[in-house]
């Protein structure tokens, strides 16, 4: 019952990687099955849960009326806060958040903000005094091993979900009425995050793998294939053109991540507004 | 407490529908992590909790292990989108003091003589909130422990029982809780019919109190039911359950 | 001059626990001698502190005026914080308050809330605006034994002793006279505390007694015998009879507590107004 | 110390009535506490504090001792309620620096080389507040120390001067604190005469300053005297006194 | 990033006057503290940093210490003066983000299995920020490492390039940083050609990608040479310096 | 490389002391040079840096527009805080201010109020409302000895170059201008600190033989040669003969480095005119 180091075997890992298939029998560039849950949290303005093999992350969206940055005074807010609770693994301490904590928080914000996610306009109520405030918590729940790619999926997909109440402004009142309407989404940006093990790149890391990746790289990219915000990790280098290389693999794979997420959401949409229609 | 809204309908049923001696749809997954020794997962009515237990294991900081018996720690933590209002991620004085109750509740179980020199941890993450959370949270963590492998000398199973409109009423949502005149949550070992958690809120005679407690054993002793279930099985279940009167 | 464990002698106690009987030659459920003294802190608003053997805690009532919770527009606030200052026992630590701190402070505060205490509704000033908020601070200054049942009554006493200043609301403006009134108390709910050591329970014990408590059943009691809070600690357990038997111990001995309470109280409210009155 | 309200009447009298050279009444209680290892309460004017102290005692985090001497360690705080407006719990800035500057007014006095790698806590809690408590808190901690049975070289008195409506002052109460033009703490060992605390807020001349330094070894010297009655006798007191010009 | 202001003007020149390929004044010297083992004063533009290094020193908290390499910590703080608002002292989320992204670039270069069980400190205080700090950190981190006397692989040179009103510029300043439409700090080992840092925060197709980052790998290798020169002489400086197209 | 403590040769440094003259031959009440640099940091008000040998200690003035308190409402708010990076020595350790950094900003804070720096009177925008609030940052850059004096100049200096926006009152409107003008800087406190090794009072001690003090004594004096502020400091005690001859240093070291503090400034201020007529 004791916790006990994973036994990574490095040279079996290398071995295999060398013929292009790893230790589950995936390719290099292969994601293990990805599997969505959508509102998962009823008293959330909006939920989603991804998995990815043992990855399991959980995206709850917050909203509340709040004051608007003096330099974006007719924009919404977008917060993200992310949760490594230590039930997820036992490298994960209790207690406030950690380097590796904020830097995802921080790279999911950027990867949202500059991939156009959400337009923040529309969440203004009045410029310059009220506007919606987006909270976005990030619980990691279970770490299988490719975090940032299953967590920037999560959250898009709460986005996508997400439902705010219907507020009129009478004179200087703000009435928030029980309806509620969905933020409007622009683009769906996703992440994929390129692995480097020796002179290989791999995607979506296992535990065991990930124990031997010496570099990472994270890439958003949007829907017309722009790249909207990279974070290289961890303290080893990457060469030129290993990095260019990460650029088509996040384009492709990003296209691909991209389709899984939206066929999820429409079957689920399609499910639930049966539901709705009493089909 | 106030009780202003009403909570017990003209034909004696609760806000969601429920008599007032009739459980909530109660759902008990096990092993549902990867990196933990031992995991649940507990769904009652809407509250949404999973437990993570890892241990017995050595500690790192000396200072905190003892000669003679393993320490049990446990962390009760709501997360911000859990509850009405976002809640900050630091820990409340309310999460500090019911992570104390459940620990206590549930070391009267553990075999913690067996393991000298280790701690077990008990992590517990509300992802949902709505009432009986604390009797959730312990009903889950015994199962998670036994999941575990730690030796127990029994489940420990929770419910929460109190007082509404003047009624006393069973397993209580977030409403009654709130708004009802007392809510009292209870733990017992159901085989050694002990009591380890009792907890009281509000006002209530020493009758009321005395049968409250009687329906509370009554409630665990269901769920009990459904937390073995979910050992043999990985998943326990019951639909709405009125307690024999 | 170091600090040692107390050599705390389990059969020697239990023997005597088992003959009726205390090492101090008190019965099972008889309290120490109990010391009130009020108005000890002339810069609180009310104070009192007690004493119950070696226990001695302190608590001050500090008033101010903010603004009501936003489902309890027309009451006031009770906010009760408790320090174990580390001169009350080795066994406390500098620093924030612990759980034990913590635990304590809530039950006081569930104690005093739902045994009715103070009238909250006399707290208010301008519903929805500003109402009186009182600050209960519990001081534990020497660490005796039976700490809930010593500050519940500590509680009790400095909110009975509590003055707040008379407020006049003149449109939008509140004046602040420096006229002094009473708080308006309802009820004096006090805390009986039940011990179980072996398959014995007995009141109000000693640190030596306190080392072998396997757990603790602590409950409030209003002035119609009713229970108004109750906390079980420590990890033990109770049977049911023992529990029915807490509750008749909580009954008749809170009847007992609340008797020394106003009898201490009325002494010296009949000392200060003969002082007053130049007797 | 913007010297707005008058502190000194036309007759030289101080807002409590006191002469310029007037101590307030003072009491100092041994041995109040059951579990520390010495203990004080002092009472002087309103201003009312407990020290605790334990040790020499052994060290349990070890990067704290020292293997030459005992390591002195202190913390002063205030009570939320022993001040006009309620003071929030966390340690202040004031407070940080006055338990260092209580610390190293006490620390000369104390015979550290004795007790290698072990630790001496001094505790002080000021219960209310009402003018002069780093002195108070520096009188009643000596004698603390000595009640613990920690070898001294002396005891440690101290007493606050100042100025208020350019007049020199002896143990400033709260108001004159406040509003004076200056405020002077010093503690001394009294057979050794020496000074080992010495502060200065407002403004002085040197003549001023010396006078006033004088004036507070005087005050001290009284001070001493109850320390050494509550020690033999457990409790010890002056009314008001009137130092000699 | 609103693109709201002007950034280039009629002539292809930037705010401060450059050109789209053309690196700030540039100045850094070496050794200029008195107490580390290790340091450097680095100025590009009004970003003024100091960066001092401890190590490899032998760890006072064992559990931070590897058995076969050293343990490099990096801190990376702004002075409250440093930017526009008044920053408060406690470390923000970026703060630490920071410290972790320039950790992490420069580890790479540091022979850390040479010094097992020790740690390396390194210590970076931002005193002026206006533009392309964590670029100035590494930059100087990297010549007090080497200052210390720290085996290491290559220097590590960093540099930002970014975009802004549809332009590629090189070595961002503060307005660029804010509202142009894209950034990239980028750090290499200069002789080994290697990418240790690379982050991208806006919107670039990948052509556009690709040439910054070309471009920045450029610019690192010019700075390199003012590193190479700041080692060998103490100060290294270039004024104004338009990069080959 | 491994940090070794210093190897202190306390007989040497006493013999040296015993003829009045130090290690670096020095006089015991001789200051290393003092270096000053004004306005090294543009994006402050106001800073200087003040180097005294190896001591190195950079402030740096903020200042924003916020509410006055209470008890001074037509009066400006000056906040000091200190920081001791950890580059300036391997003794101060990342993290919040410890009690070291705390003293030596509370000390500074009265050193300046008391003596009179600047007048507040000046700063205060609408009374009761609005004044400026200046923030003091002490950093540390680099420990060679004596912090407090060098900290203490720092201060003043960079107060005499500090510079706020115009600000024009139309209505209950604050109108900030991008002109700018200077403090009201009134008197130019500087402290003093004397440090006792044996029975030798001495002035600047070195890092070698700052470990060997027993005691320190800061005064700070104003213009007028009066005491503004005074910090014992350290577990040893003064004779009541040293501290009247420590006040006799103070005022008359004090007029010594207010003079010095005065050329520098106007050797700046100087060719800081120079340079804008074009000279």
């Amino acid at each position: 019952m004791m916790i006990t180091p994973l036994p990574v075997n490095r040279d079996l890992i290398l071995g295999s990687l060398s013929k292009g298939v790893r230790s589950d029998g995936r390719r290099l560039d292969e994601y293990r099955p990805i599997k969505f849950e959508f509102n998962v949290i009823s008293k959330a303005n909006g939920s989603a849960s991804v998995r990815i093999g043992d990855t399991y992350v959980l995206v709850g969206v917050k909203a509340e009326i709040g004051k608007p940055f003096p330099d974006t005074p007719d924009e919404g807010v977008l917060i993200v806060n992310s949760e490594f609770v230590p039930l997820a693994s036992p490298q994960f301490e209790a207690g406030p958040p950690d380097e590796n904590s904020i830097e995802l928080a921080r790279v999911i914000d950027r990867g949202l903000r500059h991939g156009g996610a959400v337009d923040f306009k529309d969440l203004c109520i009045i410029p310059n005094e009220k506007v919606w405030i987006l909270w976005v918590d990030i619980y990691v729940l279970d770490h299988g091993g490719d975090l940032f790619d299953a967590t920037a999926l999560a959250s898009i997909a709460a986005l996508m979900v997400t439902k705010i109440p219907v507020v009129v402004v009478e004179g200087s009142q703000i009435v928030v009425r029980e309806e509620k309407r969905p933020l409007k989404i622009v683009d769906y940006p996703v992440s994929v995050t390129i692995n480097k093990i020796g002179n290989y790149l791999l995607l979506d890391p296992t535990l065991e793998e990930l124990e031997l990746v010496e570099a990472r790289l994270t890439m958003f990219t949007n829907s017309k294939g722009e790249i909207c915000a990279v974070q290289k990790g961890l303290p080893g280098a990457f060469t030129y053109d290993e990095v260019m290389k990460s650029v088509e693999l996040a384009k492709s794979k990003g296209r691909e991540l991209r389709s899984i997420l939206l066929e999820s959401f429409n079957n689920w949409d399609k499910n639930v507004r049966g539901a709705l229609n009493g089909v | 407490m106030s009780g202003k809204k009403r909570l017990i309908d003209e034909n004696g049923l609760r806000v969601d529908g429920r008599r007032w001696n009739e459980l909530r749809p109660l759902k008990i997954e096990v092993g549902i992590l990867s990196n933990v020794d031992g995991s649940a997962r507990i769904i009652q009515g809407k509250t949404h909790i999973l437990v993570g237990v890892y241990g017995p294991r050595e500690s790192f900081a000396k200072h905190v292990s003892l000669p003679d018996r393993s320490v049990v720690r446990c962390r009760y933590r709501m997360a911000p989108f859990s509850v009405e209002e976002r809640k900050s991620p630091a820990p409340s004085r309310r999460e500090i003091e019911l992570s104390k109750v459940i620990r206590e509740a549930l070391e009267p179980a553990i075999l913690v003589e067996e393991f000298p020199r280790t701690i077990i941890d008990i992590f517990i993450e509300v992802l949902e909130a709505d009432g009986g959370t604390r009797c959730a949270s312990i009903t889950a963590a015994s199962v998670a422990l036994a999941d575990a492998g730690i030796p127990m000398k029994d489940l420990v199973a929770a419910c929460a029982v109190g007082k509404a409109d003047g009624k006393l009423i069973v397993d209580l949502s977030d409403m009654e809780d709130k708004y009802g005149e007392a809510d009292v949550p209870v733990a017992i070992m159901p085989n050694k019919n002990i009591i380890t958690l009792l907890q009281m809120d509000g006002t209530l005679t020493s009758d009321e109190f005395n049968a409250l407690l009687q329906l509370a054993m009554k409630g665990c002793k269901r769920i009990h039911e459904v937390q073995r279930k979910a050992l043999k099985d990985g998943f326990g279940e019951i639909k709405n359950l009125v307690l024999e009167e």
